[in-house]
């Protein structure tokens, strides 16, 4: 396989999934960035139509039950579970998968000890780790990407750690070791961009569950808290009037599905490009 | 009448969206029982895919093109699924490449013969059972009763190769296709299994094909012998005669690259196959020392030379104008303090109680070539580690220059760690694929070297590259542009960039083809004379070695059992295993009798 | 003096007025909490109230016009300074074990309300004027209650639905024996459902007409109105009233009003800035956009509320307040006086934790905004609202449940209550229900009642714009369910036709 | 046999480690907010220290862990503050509606995946193919509770066909019970569906390119024969451990179905006590999932040892 003048942006660009997902992954951004710019009523602003109202000309997706716009909402409700997400895969990416390099590349003991440690973490369940988590440090912003930044992050440490090893025990690192290189071009210079593309993989796959996952808190309400548009939260209080305004409820849950789906389109074609033989089932 | 005859086969392959690339052309073959008629040529030439053809069977991804594969009065080719089916197993029988990894490693080897039986002779559990039994003790598996109930990975590897050979012949096939069925083994198991493939074609009057990459091998086995190239026959004749008297000058390329016991020297062969079938010329013009612009023009046509001799060649039997220097063994260096001695070197795996080098001592002097030999998992590369301070010591030492040298590379001094290069078996691995080859060269330039400074460095990568046969215009490729071949070429150049006193050499070949691999041992060997570096090479190839080396040690399960002089060693080895090897090797010699090959 | 009355022994029903008799209905019930208290001195929630309403009975049963009905008390009366009142008790009870009802039972089931450890919530209520000691047997068919101070509103008082008659010495509730027309069956705590059935010894002969009533709580608004709407039970509750559209819309199943029988309020505790001006205060309560709470947070159930713990309606309603307007102007001089002149931003706390609590907070911010207060909306956690905003934070949205006039005012207003939410400290307020309490003339309560609801509507930190119908969806089959201020849902007289 | 004894020493470290965790992350708030939040309505300090003794909140963080630790294993897990009920009590008939839940959505998921992912491994490429990948991936990536949304819209709302949550699971008949089952396992399944189905083409697709499944072939064996003796056996290992894998998210899912479907198993309960700080049930269901989740992984183990243990 080639990997030359891979980047990622091509090597996803390349696959068909890939190319769905990045156009669907942009309309959802589009809507998220602009979506405050374009919605045609303030998102929190009541009665701007009869509540409870179908589809019309002037509401195109309907009102909820205080007279609110769905469309509008829709529009500005996508900004936590794209955010938060973001920043909760960033830190357990750098964070494990810096641990996970450190581990692979020196090995031994510390090794040993970040291995367990990575093990003990993800033999919790990551959902419930999560709301034992919140329940002893309650619920913000700020706690729940840190708290899913610290479920990916002994998985992210693994799949580095794993990739580290694969690359670290090559017979061209035993040749740059043997050079006597230091312990940072190797990491840097011989390590690191082979197993780039793969981290990478992994991240945009992890970010799909992140996506999920914080928009499941938002939903179990233990996220983001009304009246703030969000599509979780939407979804879970138009549940109830399903029967009347299913728009409310549907709209929101396409949002959801696009913004996630995309993800793991774009994930699934970076798999593809960068460890075709990667078994996702051990990845997360 | 021929019991399968084969004609004008083509097969082609999916290469890019939409396109199918010929890879074999024309293809004729005639299969008689009782006879072996064995396929030879280079990797990717095509053999397998003829051996599959022949069958009606296509892998995913292949068309065929054109072609007859008679089997009696049917032609598979034109057969319906359906129909195959029932012939596959029953008429014609087929023995993949490996055959570990032919048989299911799910099933117990008595259900692999059980459901052919039941398929093909309707036979019920008794029945199979003991024409079972009968059939492994036909291919002298010890204890076949107690065999039909183990699952395959209960057996060496070449009992799994009987295993597969007995399943192939469970329905008295009146053909047999055999592909590769040796490689991978070690040599002395490799000659047993070809002396049991030999008989049972005799005995019982088999039709059978034998691929192999192995001119020697089959020189031993076959009664007659083709020669693939590029997808095509390029000679076809009597066993004997194509080995002894090759016509094409690929044949006698091929053969001049296999090493012999003899010592004989061998010729590597420059350049490599191309991929496709080329129609137009002859494809080997590229690489023929003999060929002429006439052989670039049109194609040429497979006709015979002799009578029952034929070769596809303009020129056959035309001597090769003048023969490069054939690689010769370094002369023996006058005897000199020794420059690199380890002494009883013991090297452990944790986890581990046997020491995989258990209290080995070897001494090097300057400019010398001493080879390793020794059956897999003997120790040789962990020993060759250990010496390259890759693989720590559980006891011993070792001296450099009468100095004591740190087990550790990274404890070593930097002239220290310049002065012991290590190139590894798998050129794929040890360049890094991200790198391009200027790179991987400059690096030991920068780090090992005082005298190249920043702005010499370019000039010094390109004289590399050109020592190695490498073009300058490779410093800009990565590893994944350049073939085989080539990518070990650059692991030499980045190896002598640090201007070594020693080079320590793992199997370099081995992952390569016979071709290659006698290139390859000719550089190492002309580079090493020119710097006066001492070489230390590794491998399980006993005339490889005795092509390059002065010296060699035989080792067995980490200990050295006997030392010395090539020509004495291999004359009169003094140790029994060094005995066994040896004729395990001249059994598989070209040319070397079909009374030696008997021998089980 | 006060005096109230009913016929002695069992009570007779005229029949046709009722259903067939037979039956399990099904109830699925919202707003509860983690576990059905059966002890209904401590109960917490509605179900809680419904079911226990079923199980027991209480001496008294209140109606929403605060009529006084006789339950197992069948006459009462107090002496002239209205500190002494004397209850009579119905002959012929029996409990669901078998055993008569004796005055020693309503002594007991009384002292253990007025045992502080116990923290029934009628404690603060009776706390004041009634000892334990206070509370006796007069002879086996009546009790004698003296109070410490006067109050003329006891018999409404003990038509709070935790003061129910249980046997004498019960510690365990877990079976639920009580005077009720149904009897507990089986509950299962870990499941939230529980079973009843008929009590055939119930003193209200023909009732109750059902056999046997099955019910679940349910924690999910959600699917509340689907369940019934989809047959499954006949009866759910409460239905929060951005709910009621698909109830109504939901074609099988009826909704069913408790007319005005809760409401929310804007807490603005005066002891915390800015509220301790109490210009600020009066500002809130001319900025909202009363109408609107009603008819977008409240979906038009319910009705328009004065600031004021009690409805136009009532026969107490301080008739003055209803004229009061939405001034917007006003508030906003009032906050330029106050010191705010760009307005003022505030962050007003809510929680799922009660109908359209967070609904109503979202509404508000709407209208107060107009005047120049920015309210920033931050929903909490239903589960610990109660615990660590509730008389802890400054601005806030509280819920309660429709309470007599001087009960509310007393619960809420008076200084030394422990509810007293909006930190009120008026000895004015204090003064006017004390009087209230200790006059037996009706006009002359009307009138310090209305005066007491002025100062309420001018001083407290208590905003409250609407008052809400208790929603319910019920099937059409299911007939006869009353609504009361006591037990809010009564089943004895329902039926299924 | 000390391979078995080492595993399951392994196995306790990793479950006291666990309960270590799950108690301090529990306990980060102080006894008195526990008890302030747990008693509710204006309590009297006494109360509160009534509270924070019954609970066993005196002392220092590690005496208290060691309590709560001792008594956990002695099968006393502690009293909820809020419903007043035990805990043990309390969970038991919850945990077996989880697992029947969990295990009819396995049942449910399974058997199809199995048989769509070895048809497609077969057809690699083919339009089938194609669809099938692309729509697990599209599957895969919605959330639980979009999918169980969307089910109950379309199942529920729109035809009628079941009801819209569980609450058949408390009472009623064997009917209600079986129906009340039926939208959480379904959405469970459809999210489950999509993983197996990849994995088990994955994992068909490296078999059939095995040598020994072409060696089948040119035997002349029958395709069925080929696929389901030759081909599934050797898929059946890494079958298990995908199952293995996927039973940590069906304790996700399993949380987040009961939630939507107000089913009233464990999961519902985790999500009530969290938010209304519920610290014993918290610490209690946290310890029951991780043994039933590293019950599970050894069990699973232990299948792919016997399973691989003929083919190395
Ligand atoms: N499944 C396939 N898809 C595409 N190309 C293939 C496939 N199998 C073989 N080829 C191509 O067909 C050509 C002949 O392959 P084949 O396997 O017959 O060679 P071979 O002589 O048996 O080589 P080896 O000695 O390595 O086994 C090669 O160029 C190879 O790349
Ligand atoms: N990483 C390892 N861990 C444990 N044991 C090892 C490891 N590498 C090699 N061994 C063992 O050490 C012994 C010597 O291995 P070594 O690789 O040196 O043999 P070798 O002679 O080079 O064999 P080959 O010809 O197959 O390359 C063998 O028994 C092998 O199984
Ligand atoms: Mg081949
Ligand atoms: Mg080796």
């Amino acid at each position: 396989m080639r990997r030359r003048g891979g980047s990622a942006i091509r090597a996803v660009l390349r696959a068909p999934e890939g190319r769905i997902g990045a156009a669907l992954a942009l309309l959802v951004l589009a809507i998220v960035v602009l979506g405050p710019a374009l919605a045609p009523y303030p998102p929190e602003k009541l009665g701007v139509g009869a509540p409870s109202a179908g589809p019309s000309a002037e509401h195109l997706l309907g009102t909820d039950t205080l007279g609110r716009d769905v469309l509008s909402r829709v529009l500005c409700g996508g900004a936590s579970v794209i955010v938060i997400p973001l920043i909760a895969v960033l830190l357990a990416q750098l964070v494990g998968g810096g641990l996970g390099l450190a581990a692979g590349y020196l090995g031994g003991r510390w090794d040993a000890i970040l291995t367990r440690l990575f093990d003990v973490v993800m033999t919790l369940p990551p959902l419930l780790l999560v709301l034992v988590l919140i329940a002893g440090l309650g619920s913000s912003a700020p706690v729940l990407a840190v708290v899913v930044a610290l479920v990916f992050l002994p998985r992210a440490g693994r799949i580095a750690r794993a990739a580290t090893r694969s690359v670290a025990g090559a017979d061209y690192v035993v040749a740059a070791r043997l050079r006597g290189e230091s312990a940072g071009y190797v990491v840097g210079r011989e390590i690191l961009p082979n197993i780039a593309g793969p981290l990478m993989a992994d991240a945009a796959l992890r970010l799909t569950y992140a996506i999920i996952f914080v928009a499941t808190l938002n939903f179990l309400g233990l996220g983001v808290q009304p009246p703030r548009p969000d599509w979780a939260v939407m979804i879970s209080e138009g549940r109830a009037t399903i029967a009347v305004t299913p728009l409310g409820v549907l709209a929101p849950a396409v949002a959801i599905a696009a913004l996630s789906v995309s993800a793991n389109l774009i994930a699934d074609a970076l798999t593809a490009h960068w460890s075709p033989d990667v078994r996702r089932a051990g990845v997360h | 009448m021929a019991a399968l005859e084969i004609a004008g086969l083509r097969v082609g392959f999916e290469q890019a969206r939409g396109d199918v690339t010929p890879v074999v052309w024309d293809v004729a073959l005639d299969l008689h029982a009782g006879r072996v008629t064995a396929l030879v040529g280079e990797s990717g030439c095509g053999k397998s895919t003829v051996a599959l053809a022949a069958m009606g069977y296509v892998a995913p991804g292949g068309t065929l093109l054109g072609g007859r594969a008679r089997l009696g009065d049917v032609d598979l080719l034109g057969l319906p699924p359906r129909r195959l089916k029932s012939v596959w197993g029953r008429q014609i029988a087929y023995v993949g490449q490996n055959a570990s990894l032919a048989l299911n490693p799910a099933l117990t080897v008595g259900r692999h013969f059980e459901e052919v039986l039941r398929r093909h002779a309707g036979m019920r559990r008794p029945a199979a059972r003991a024409r079972t039994a009968e059939l492994l003790e036909a291919v002298a598996l010890p204890d076949p009763e107690a065999a039909r109930t183990r699952r395959p990975h209960a057996f060496s590897g070449g009992q799994q190769q009987r295993i597969a050979l007995a399943l192939a012949l469970a329905c008295r096939p009146g053909v047999l296709l055999l592909d590769e069925p040796t490689t991978g083994l070690d040599p002395t198991t490799q000659a047993r299994v070809a002396a049991l493939i030999r008989a049972l074609v005799t005995e019982q009057g088999v039709a059978t094909l034998f691929v192999s990459h192995d001119l020697g091998l089959v020189g031993t086995l076959a009664d007659e012998i083709g020669v693939m190239y590029a997808g095509e026959l390029v000679e076809l004749g009597a066993a004997a005669d194509v080995v002894a008297r090759p016509v094409h000058p690929y044949a006698r390329a091929l053969l001049e690259a296999t090493p012999r016991l003899d010592g004989g020297a061998v010729r590597g062969l420059p350049g490599a196959p191309p991929s496709a079938v080329v129609r137009d010329r002859c494809a080997f013009h590229p690489r023929c020392a003999v060929g002429d612009h006439s052989c670039a023009g049109a194609p040429v046509i497979l006709r015979p030379v002799v009578p029952g001799h034929l070769a596809r060649c303009l020129k056959p039997g035309a001597a090769a104008p003048s023969a490069p220097a054939a690689v010769v063994p370094a002369a023996a260096p006058p005897e000199t303090t020794p420059l690199l001695v380890a002494r009883d070197v013991v090297c452990r795996y944790p986890r581990r109680d046997q020491a995989a080098v258990d209290g080995v001592s070897l001494q090097l002097a300057a400019g010398e070539t001493i080879a390793i030999v020794g059956e897999s998992g003997s120790g040789k590369s962990t020993l060759l580690r250990a010496l390259a301070g890759v693989h720590p010591l559980a006891d011993g030492e070792l001296t450099l220059d009468g100095q004591p040298l740190a087990p550790a590379a990274a404890a070593r001094p930097r002239q220290v760690r310049a002065r012991l290069q290590l190139v590894f078996q798998n050129p794929d691995a040890s360049l890094n694929p991200r790198q391009t080859v200027g790179e991987i060269v400059r690096r030991p330039l920068r780090l090992l070297r005082d005298d190249v400074g920043r702005e010499q460095e370019e000039a010094a990568v390109a004289a590399l590259l050109e020592r190695v046969q490498l073009p300058a215009a490779f410093a800009d490729r990565r590893p994944g542009q350049l073939s085989g071949g080539q990518r070990q070429r650059v692991a030499l150049a980045r190896a002598f960039a640090a201007r070594p006193h020693v080079l320590l050499c793992d199997e370099v070949t081995s992952a390569l083809d016979v071709s290659v691999q006698a290139a390859i041992v000719e550089l190492i060997v002309e580079l090493a004379r020119e710097q006066g570096t001492a070489v230390v090479m590794v491998s399980h190839d006993l005339p490889l070695v005795r092509s390059c080396a002065r010296r060699v040690v035989v080792m067995r399960a980490g200990r050295v059992c006997e030392e010395g002089e090539v020509a004495r060693l291999f004359a009169t080895p003094r140790h029994p295993y060094t005995a066994e090897l040896l004729a395990a090797c001249a059994a598989l010699e070209p040319g070397a009798g079909r009374s030696a090959a008997s021998m089980a | 003096g006060g005096r109230g009355a009913g016929a002695s022994g069992a009570v007779a029903i005229s029949s046709d007025a009722l259903g067939p008799r037979g039956g399990t209905a099904r109830l699925l019930l919202g707003g509860g909490g983690p576990r059905l208290v059966l002890d209904p001195a401590t109960q917490v929630n509605e179900p809680d109230a419904i079911v226990d309403g079923l199980l027991y009975d209480g001496l008294v049963r209140l109606h929403d016009d605060w009529r006084v009905e006789p339950r197992l008390a069948t006459r009462w009366e107090s002496d002239a300074a209205q500190r002494v009142w004397r209850f009579e008790l119905r002959d012929g009870v029996t409990f669901h074990d078998g055993r008569p009802l004796t005055a020693k039972d309503v002594v007991y089931s009384l002292r253990r309300l007025l045992d502080e450890r116990l923290g029934s919530a009628v404690y603060p209520r009776l706390n004041g004027e009634l000892r334990p000691d206070g509370v006796r047997a007069a002879g086996s068919g009546a009790v004698e209650l003296r109070l410490t101070q006067p109050d003329a509103f006891l018999p409404v008082a003990l038509g709070a639905r935790h003061c129910k008659i249980v046997p004498a010495g019960t510690t365990d509730f877990s079976r639920a024996i009580g005077t009720g027309p149904f009897r507990l069956r089986s509950l299962d705590q870990s499941k939230l459902s529980f079973e009843l059935e008929r009590n055939p010894g119930f003193w209200q002969e023909g009732l109750p007409r059902l056999d046997r009533i099955e019910g679940m709580l349910a924690n999910d608004q959600a699917s509340l109105v689907q369940s019934v709407a989809s047959g499954r039970f006949h009866f759910g509750g409460f239905i929060d009233p951005s709910l009621a559209s698909s109830a109504e819309a939901s074609g099988d199943a009826r909704l069913l009003a408790h007319r005005s029988a809760l409401f929310n309020d804007l807490v603005a505790a005066a002891d915390s800035e800015p509220f301790t001006n109490p210009d600020v205060r009066t500002a809130l309560k001319l900025a909202i956009d009363r109408e609107q709470i009603l008819s977008l947070a409240y979906k038009g159930h319910g009705s328009i509320a004065h600031d004021v713990p009690v409805r136009t309606a009532d026969p107490f309603f301080a008739e003055g307040l209803a004229h009061r307007t939405r001034d917007v102007d006003e508030a906003r001089r009032l906050l330029r006086r106050a010191g705010y002149p760009n307005g003022i931003d505030l962050e007003l706390l809510t929680a799922p934790a009660g109908a359209a609590m967070v609904d109503m907070a979202v509404v508000a911010k709407e209208s107060l905004a107009e005047a120049g207060i920015r309210v920033s909306v931050q929903q909490r956690p239903a589960g610990t609202y109660y615990d660590a905003v509730w008389l802890k934070e400054a601005f806030y949205v509280d819920t309660w449940v429709l309470r007599h006039p001087l009960d509310a005012m007393a619960v809420m207003f008076e200084s030394s209550a422990p509810w007293n939410e909006a930190r009120l400290r008026s000895p004015r307020l204090d003064e006017l229900l004390r009087e209230a309490r200790s006059t037996g003339e009706r006009s002359e309560q009307a009138q310090l009642l209305g005066a007491a609801q002025t100062l309420v509507a001018d001083q407290a930190g208590f905003v409250c714009p609407a008052w809400l119908d208790e929603l319910y969806v019920a099937k059409p089959e299911l007939a006869g369910v009353g609504f009361n201020a006591t037990d809010l849902v009564d089943f004895q007289r329902a039926s299924l036709g | 046999m000390p391979a078995l004894l080492r595993s399951l020493l392994a196995l306790l470290a990793t479950l006291w480690l666990i309960s270590m965790l799950t108690f301090a992350a529990t306990s980060l708030r102080s006894p008195q907010e526990v008890a302030q939040s747990a008693l509710g309505r204006g309590v009297a300090q006494e109360q509160i220290d009534a509270f924070v003794e019954q609970q066993g909140l005196e002392g220092s963080l590690p005496r208290r862990y060691g309590r709560w630790l001792g008594d956990f294993v002695t099968g006393d897990w502690g009293t909820s503050p809020i419903t007043q009920l035990p805990v043990a009590q309390e969970l038991g008939p919850r945990l077996r509606n989880s697992l029947i839940l969990a295990v009819v959505a396995l049942l449910l998921a399974l058997p199809p995946s199995i048989a769509i992912g070895l048809a497609v491994a077969r057809r690699r490429g083919g339009r089938t193919d194609v669809a099938v990948t692309t729509g697990s991936v599209v599957l895969a990536a919605l959330p639980e509770f979009v999918v169980g949304v969307v089910l109950m819209w379309l199942l529920a709302v729109q035809a009628g066909l079941l009801p819209v949550d569980s609450s058949g699971l408390a009472f009623g008949g064997l009917g209600e019970q079986v129906e009340a089952f039926a939208l959480p396992a379904l959405t469970l399944a459809l999210v489950l569906a999509p993983q197996f189905v990849r994995m088990v083409r994955a994992a068909a697709i490296d078999v059939i390119a095995q040598p020994y499944v072409r060696a089948a072939v040119l035997r002349g064996l029958p395709a069925r024969t080929v696929l389901w003796r030759h081909v599934l056996p050797n898929t059946a290992g890494q079958l298990v451990n995908v199952v293995a894998v996927n039973l940590v998210w069906l304790i996700g899912g399993v949380i987040v179905v009961e939630n939507v479907f107000a089913f009233q198993g464990i999961g519902q309960r985790l999500v009530t006590a969290v938010s209304q700080g519920d610290v014993p049930t918290v610490q209690a269901l946290a310890m029951v999932t991780g043994v039933l989740f590293l019950a599970i992984s050894v069990a699973a183990d232990a299948i792919v040892a016997r399973v691989e243990a003929g083919t190395r």
